[in-house]
């Protein structure tokens, strides 16, 4: 009986919390002079109406997961990794700088974008190391490390775009010269869908659900996360530990870099990593660490991006309202646990 | 460049770095007080289009700065609220902040974009600005530049100085000390969590009423300043002088960056304008070296003399964070 | 364990609460069913709906507000069109999109025709004029569509619509160079390319000649000094700052800044100082509205009429004579503020003297008669002779010019 | 002045802290208060002292009945408490902890302070630097600090939880002198303490404590017997002292130099035996620590070498000695021993040898098991290591030890802990033993470092003893050498040098 009505008054504060991001949601929505309703409506239609549309949802929801996923690993040890979007972005400059490398050679096609997958892995497990030896040998707290490190990835693509990398003639936003189509990851004809990378998106999670569920090494992991200096005392390698956790995060944000470039942009752009760092962080702390919820999650989330464009087309609203609803969610969570928490205390005593 | 220039280009830092000054001494005295704030990023560009709006609405641009300052203490509100009272991530919290109260801004911010605003006029204060060097320098700004000035000392007297800045030390440094002397301390956390938000909130309207006037959305060139300025405070170790130090090496480079421009062909923009970042690294490297472990034991196995003098070059540069930062403090 | 079905329910919810949310209005029938598919043939509608994809936000007061107001020019000249937008059409404000996509979007709202407003889109807009051969695509700026261009894609229903602004940034250098009490402009440019480059270089050549032919002064006593940021508009820890290089101009001996940026920094910088009593002035960019932030120390606007150039090509497109070619559209000499005819034009600020205002207009009859300052002998900036004495630069010399020209401070190229 | 507690009850969730406690304290008298660990002592005095309010119950001061909610309500009716870690500042100036928290005006005029401390301090004969930082300060110096500080307050009713703890033998003697002298000018002492010694040499009236209720008052002469009796229930007896020591060497310390920000200590010479117990004793921050972090390999010595199985290891991290078969129990569990939020299962699977990839739940839901049965845990495989009592706490992390170890060191075995709990855990311990482990811990109580070390190692300020054998000396001699005297008696190794 106790356990039962502890469930209903989890549930209870968690509806409670969607229900406030709701409301605040819409609050905003009728200051500006919106309809609430309408707004909802069309985010929905565009992200789901229609086959075309739902994989757009697809398109963006793979590298959102494989962030989210990589992300799911640095929180298990009790690390911010907010520099995850340098080290998306690293994974797409490392990406593309393979695949340049392969233009013009030999190389046959599948070849050279598993390689510039395989380089954008490394490519962001590098940055991500850079964060994490700033952190373990150099006492840099990795939030501060991370953001200064996004901001030298984006230098360093502006810099790349507009020198090295430029296109003939031209420098500009547009970013590289496109590859040819045969170095695209193959898509679904008729939409910019691939099964590749829908198929790489479930491999990822599946291998970190494993790894954080079943494994020495996560539970490990967890001990290093929850308390440092005793999972030391107890035996394990905390630093190599935490570099192994910056080093799989790394690698994930790489790879969410490269399906970035060889899947949706096929170049390098100014803003390739498409927020979906940040995007990944929310994502993790809404389903409290726990692999599998990240997908449904995370394909909500990829959903409101995607279905928020029909705002400015039908209702010339701004589509930030997306982001909105994404982050009063996700406070309103964090607050509604809070308050369950003094709720059930207040109970007991 | 002339001497006269370079002067002017010097004031111009001081007033350029204004905003960070007053985010980074805000977000200071809010984790003076145990609690940090990451929503900066977003308060400052909320701030900035509810100051604009207000005082293109009203007219005063007291009225947009009044309304930015109670935002970002709304905003610092919540995270005292969700971590003091409900005792959720500080981190957290204020994370999704940063990123929530940006998309609002830009939301709600949309019939406000490229409108024609007030802009706080600069204020030549009279005599001091003829002084040579320094009249230039300080004394022909506006006033929440001079403000700004005022603030840093003004912070650094009530946290060194006073009883009751003491007590905020004491209250970041062990609570329950502070509690056997008296402080309610999860009180005074919400005071200075929303008195540091309120400085934090302020940093917007001066970006847009005056340091880089008006409301332009997205592309306002404001989303970034507040992640910096959270650098700039780590940078500063709590200490107001050296935040403002901080904020004023950071808006020193920016200018050097583009002054040096002509004279540096072959280095990109970008690698300038980013040289900021490497060396906040850097710095946040050096004082946070010496408290590692593996420092001390490369020491202890080098010989006396070179232990004694690397030890002590670590010492000098260390910043520690006030010891219970982000940490809850429960009375039993 | 607990937690999980917590979880399970929870998305429950979520979906329950957005289910119901979609089917409130339950009268209205889905979207799609009344809209055809991408890639048939529209139904024929007496009206028309196009579709346009604005890179900045549509209220930004600079290019993509121009281009908005060219749509609802067309809407009002052109009986039953209606524009489809989609503003913020970038990677950094919409994450996880591509142009092409929303392209998609808009012409599954009904949308015959799609413009993508910015160079940035270049990649997209011929994915998508490939992907969709139907449907005419225009792309304003860009030289895909330009057979003897240097990037000639051969595409049926691709064409690039640009603006001859090289004119317009003579004006604004003319003004600015009649203006000058220092004998000092500058020119605040966005990132280095071949655009910014020549129309940097247009700005230059306006002043010098100005300069030289009405104010009777050495052509090597004017300073011109570009200053990149580095991008289209600031972005903190990765631009620099145009309010701090308005700021240094200003403060530099530079008394007038002419806008190169998406953004009026310059413009709004030069009002503070003007404010502060020096004598400063500002030439903003891209918007006829553009003044309006600082009239008092506006010197003008070169800016884009992009509605005229539009309209016909919708026009063309509905009788069906509408074929693939490249436009470069200059002013119409007759009146170049003619909101009907002019694709560039050049309105002026209430800051200009009527003297400079007199000289400026002979200056535009000038250019009206035929003058081409695109004329030998002109030098780049390290000094290598790019046209001959007399020689008569080419519209791919001016388009694609190499360097700044001597004369001119300032980065030419970005590093390699 | 005269305090009464009248009726006091506290709960804490399900637990009965204080159960009907009355009590009256005359004024001018120094008042012990007697109890095991959890007999309910602190929350009496936090009670008292505004810490914490009672559930039910009066306080009466000079017969008035009071409401105190806060410390500084405390401070306000004249109650001041001395806690047992002093709770101060200590990256702050001593200065500065003294303005915290004192009614003076917003800039406050350090002059003032200065001349009205060294006042006070010439009174009491203490000798503290206004300008030093509190981290600098010995504990018996906080001590004097915070004494300093309540009377500067205006507090006359005084509370002192457990003083004596880390503090040299002078400096106890200096703090009894002074508490009588205080007593003398009427103020109340309330001294809490579980040292009988203590109570018997200083208080003028003892109350007994045990669990949550008061079971006793005493004044002197005191019955030592009838002491023990009404706070354990029942007369306690130590088991008997067990030798197991080998002549096989486990460890071998050589000249060993260590040195920390605060403290060096040289030429440390230590060989220890299977199954020989070394205790370490002296006044915390001695060196102590130090020296066993250094024996873990925790912390790298600036000189010398350390041996373990003859093997040298000098230098070398912790997780190299470990797999040599040393291990390390830290005093504080929750911080630094257990991971708080796993749960028994997760540690013994942590803990475990022979590890592959992915984790075999069912073989280790047996070991844990059975180790639960064999410490005597009281709770399941699954239950998370804070749901447990501190006792079954210091049970589950002996529980985690691996079987083969040959060299143990701890921290305080049994701090915090009943004294069953402990014979039970040092029943182990010496269990271990016989079968070879060597042992070294770290103890403040003499008695259980006298009780269960083969020799002893006693380190004052960064100086350290030879290893004493333990039937060789008596409580008094070691109680001096932690203070700091009789150390020209013992043959110095730097004299031998």
């Amino acid at each position: 009986m106790q356990k039962l009505s502890d469930r209903g008054i989890n549930l209870l504060f968690q509806s409670g919390a969607i229900l406030l991001a709701l409301l605040f949601t819409t609050i905003v929505l009728v200051l500006s002079d919106a309809p609430p309703i309408e707004a909802y409506r069309n985010i929905l239609i565009g992200s789901f109406s229609s086959w075309k549309q739902f994989s757009d949802v697809l398109v963006a929801w793979v590298p959102l997961l494989l962030a989210t996923a990589g992300l799911l690993v640095t929180f298990t040890a009790g690390l911010w990794n907010i520099g995850i979007e340098g080290q998306i972005t690293l994974g797409a400059i490392f990406c593309t700088g393979l695949l340049r490398l392969t233009l013009g050679g030999d190389v046959p096609p599948w070849m050279a974008i598993s390689l510039s997958i395989l380089a954008g892995m490394i490519g962001g497990a590098l940055w991500a190391a850079l964060a994490g030896v700033l952190k373990t040998f150099g006492g840099v707290n990795e939030i501060f490390g991370g953001l200064g490190l996004n901001f030298v990835a984006t230098a360093l693509t502006l810099w790349l775009i507009f020198g090295p990398w430029k296109r003939p003639g031209i420098g500009s936003m547009s970013g590289t010269e496109p590859f040819p189509m045969e170095l695209w990851l193959p898509q679904i004809p008729g939409l910019r869908l691939s099964v590749w990378s829908i198929l790489i998106a479930v491999i990822g999670i599946a291998i970190i659900y494993l790894l954080l569920q079943g494994t020495y090494f996560g539970l490990k992991l967890k001990a290093v996360g929850k308390n440092m200096r005793s999972a030391y005392i107890l035996g394990i390698p905390t630093t190599r530990y935490m570099m192994s956790s910056f080093l799989i995060c790394g690698l994930f944000a790489g790879l969410a870099g490269s399906i970035q470039v060889v899947a949706v942009y096929h170049r390098l752009i100014p803003s390739i990593s498409s927020g979906y760092g940040y995007l990944g962080l929310l994502v993790a702390m809404l389903v409290n660490y726990q692999a599998l919820w990240s997908i449904p999650v995370s394909l909500f989330f990829a959903a409101l991006n995607i279905g928020s464009i029909q705002l400015p087309i039908v209702l010339k609203l701004d589509s930030a309202l997306a982001g909105v609803l994404q982050g009063s969610l996700v406070l309103f969570v964090l607050i509604m646990q809070g308050a369950r928490s003094r709720f059930t205390k207040r109970l007991l005593r | 460049m002339t001497g006269i220039s370079i002067l002017i280009g010097l004031a111009g830092i001081i007033t350029a770095a204004a905003p960070i000054v007053f985010a980074t001494i805000g977000e200071t005295i809010t984790e003076r007080a145990g609690v940090i704030n990451l929503s900066v990023n977003g308060t400052i560009i909320l701030t900035a289009m509810v100051g604009f709006a207000t005082a293109v609405t009203t007219g005063s641009t007291l009225l947009g700065f009044l309304a930015g300052m109670l935002v970002g203490g709304l905003v610092s509100l919540i995270i005292a609220f969700s971590s003091i009272t409900l005792k959720q991530s500080q981190v957290a919290v204020g994370f999704v902040l940063a990123l929530l109260c940006r998309d609002l801004a830009y939301f709600l911010g949309n019939p406000f974009m490229g409108l024609s605003g007030p802009r706080l006029s600069n204020f030549h204060i009279p005599l001091l600005k003829d002084i040579p060097l320094l009249g230039v320098l300080f004394f022909r700004q506006d006033v929440m530049t001079y403000l700004s000035i005022l603030l840093i000392f003004a912070a650094w007297i009530w946290i060194f100085r006073t009883r009751p800045g003491l007590m905020l030390q004491g209250i970041g440094e062990r609570p329950a000390a502070a509690f056997v002397r008296g402080a309610n301390v999860n009180l005074m956390r919400y005071v200075y969590t929303v008195i540091g938000g309120a400085l934090v909130g302020l940093a917007g309207p001066v970006y847009s009423l005056s340091v880089k006037a008006g409301w332009k959305g997205t592309i306002s060139g404001l989303d970034g300043i507040g992640w910096i300025a959270l650098a700039i405070t780590i940078f500063g170790g709590w200490n107001p002088l050296r935040a403002a130090f901080g904020a004023y090496l950071f808006a020193l480079l920016q200018w050097a960056g583009l002054v040096l421009q002509p004279s540096l062909p072959n280095i990109p923009s970008q690698v300038l304008q980013v040289a900021p970042f490497p060396l906040m690294i850097l710095a946040l490297l050096l004082v946070n070296i010496g408290n590692t472990e593996w420092i001390e034991r490369t020491l202890a196995g080098l010989p006396e003399d070179v232990r004694r003098l690397i030890a002590k070059i670590l010492r000098s540069l260390r910043a520690s964070p006030p010891a219970s930062l982000g940490v809850p403090f429960e009375q039993d | 364990m607990k937690k999980s079905v917590i979880w399970r329910l929870l998305s429950l919810l979520l979906v329950a609460v957005f289910v119901l949310a979609a089917c409130t209005p339950a009268a209205t029938p889905p979207a799609e069913e009344t809209q055809p598919p991408a890639g048939e043939e529209p139904p024929a509608a007496e009206g028309l709906k196009f579709g346009m994809l604005l890179v900045g936000p549509f209220n930004d007061h600079g290019w993509s507000q121009a281009h908005y107001e060219a749509g609802e020019y067309v809407e009002e000249k052109l009986a039953g069109s209606e524009m489809v937008y989609v503003d913020k059409v970038n990677p950094a404000d919409r994450p996880g999109t591509t142009p092409a996509q929303l392209a998609e979007s808009v012409v599954q709202q009904g949308a015959t025709i799609v413009i993508f407003n910015s160079d940035d889109m270049k990649d997209s807009a011929l994915e998508f004029a490939q992907a969709n051969p139907t449907i005419p695509v225009i792309h304003a700026s860009g030289d895909s569509s330009w057979v003897d261009g240097a990037d000639f894609k051969n595409l049926p229903n691709l064409i690039n619509i640009m603006g001859r602004m090289e004119y317009g940034k003579m004006m604004a250098g003319c003004a600015a160079a009649l203006t000058t009490q220092t004998g000092n402009i500058g020119y605040l440019g966005p990132l280095i390319n071949d655009e910014t480059r020549r129309l940097a270089a247009s700005a230059y050549l306006g002043a010098r000649y100005c300069w030289e032919n009405y104010l009777d002064k050495d052509p090597a006593d004017l300073g011109f000094k570009v200053t990149w940021i580095g991008f289209w508009f600031n972005i903190p820890g990765v631009t620099s700052d145009p309010t701090q290089v308005a700021d240094d101009f200003f403060n530099s001996n530079f008394d007038v800044v002419i806008s190169g940026i998406d953004t009026t920094e310059g413009l709004v910088e030069a009002k503070k100082f003007a404010a502060e009593g020096k004598a400063v002035w500002a030439i903003p960019y891209d918007y006829i509205g553009s003044c309006s932030e600082a009239p008092e120390v506006c010197l003008g606007v070169p800016y884009f009429n992009w509605g005229p150039a539009y309209l016909e090509n919708f026009k063309a497109i509905q009788e069906g004579t509408w074929e693939a070619h490249w436009e470069w559209n200059g002013p119409d000499w007759s009146d170049i503020n003619n909101p009907d005819t002019s694709a560039i034009g050049f309105v002026k600020g209430d800051a200009l003297s009527d003297e400079a205002s007199a000289q400026l207009d002979q200056f535009i009859s000038e250019l009206a008669g035929g003058l081409n300052l695109w004329t030998g002998p002109i030098n780049l900036q390290d000094g290598t002779p790019y046209l001959a004495d007399g020689e008569v630069a080419t519209d791919q010399q001016v388009w694609y010019l190499p360097q700044l020209l001597e004369g001119m401070e300032g980065q030419s190229v970005p590093s390699e | 002045m005269e305090v009464s507690l009248i009726g006091i009850h506290k709960y804490f969730g399900a637990v009965h802290a204080n159960e009907d406690i009355t009590l009256k304290i005359p004024s001018g008298s120094i008042q012990g208060i007697l109890g095991e660990n959890g007999a309910g002592k602190s929350t009496l005095m936090k009670v008292l002292s505004g810490f914490i309010q009672a559930d039910k119950g009066e306080i009466l001061l000079n017969g008035k009945q009071v409401v105190i909610e806060s410390p500084s309500d405390a401070i306000q009716h004249g109650i001041g408490m001395l806690h047992q870690d002093p709770l101060d500042f200590p990256p702050m100036k001593v200065i500065d902890n003294f303005i915290i928290g004192s009614r003076l005006p917003l800039f406050p005029k350090k002059s003032v302070v200065y001349r009205e401390i060294t006042q006070l301090q010439k009174q009491f004969d203490f000798d503290l630097d206004l300008e030093a930082y509190v981290e600098s300060l010995t504990v018996g110096e906080r001590q004097q600090l915070e004494i300093l500080r309540l009377l500067w307050l205006g507090a006359s009713v005084l509370i002192l939880d457990e003083p004596t703890t880390g503090i040299s033998a002078p400096q106890k003697n200096k703090l009894f002198e002074t508490l009588r002298l205080l007593a003398g000018q009427g103020k109340t002492i309330i001294f809490v303490s579980h040292k009988l010694e203590d109570v018997e040499q200083l208080c003028d009236r003892v109350a007994v404590l045990r669990q949550g209720k008061l079971v006793g008052v005493e004044v002197p002469p005191y019955n030592i017997e009838s002491l023990v009796t009404l706070m354990f229930g029942k007369l306690v007896n130590l088991a008997d002292r067990q030798d197991t020591c080998t002549e096989t060497p486990i460890l071998r310390v050589e000249d060993l130099a260590l040195e920390s920000p605060r403290l060096r200590i040289d030429h440390v010479n230590l060989e220890v035996r299977e199954g020989e117990v070394i205790g370490l004793a002296g006044m915390e921050g001695s060196g102590q620590l130090l020296f066993l972090q250094a024996c873990a390999g925790l912390v790298r010595p600036i000189h010398g070498r350390i041996l373990i199985n003859n093997k040298d290891l000098t230098g070398k991290r912790y997780h190299v000695l470990m797999k040599e078969g040393v291990t390390y129990l830290p005093a504080s569990r929750m911080e630094e021993g257990l991971v708080m939020g796993l749960t028994l299962n997760e540690h013994f699977a942590l803990a475990g040898e022979n590890q592959g990839v992915f984790i075999d739940r069912q073989a280790i839901q047996e070991v844990t098991s059975t180790r639960i049965k064999e410490f005597n845990i009281k709770g399941t495989p699954r239950s998370t290591v804070e749901s447990l009592s501190g006792g079954n706490q210091q049970r589950a992390l002996l529980a985690l030890m691996k079987n083969q170890h040959s060299l143990i060191l701890m921290e305080h075995p049994t701090r915090g802990l009943d004294i069953e709990s402990s014979i039970w855990i040092w029943s182990k311990l010496k269990n271990r033993c016989s079968s070879g482990s060597a042992i070294i811990f770290i103890s403040s109580d003499l008695e259980e470092i006298l009780h269960y070390s083969d020799r002893i190692l006693v380190f004052f300020a960064g100086k350290v003893s030879p290893p004493i054998p333990a039937e060789a000396t008596h409580v008094d001699q070691l109680g001096q050498l932690i203070g700091g005297k009789g150390w020209d008696k013992l043959g110095l190794p730097d004299l031998q040098l």
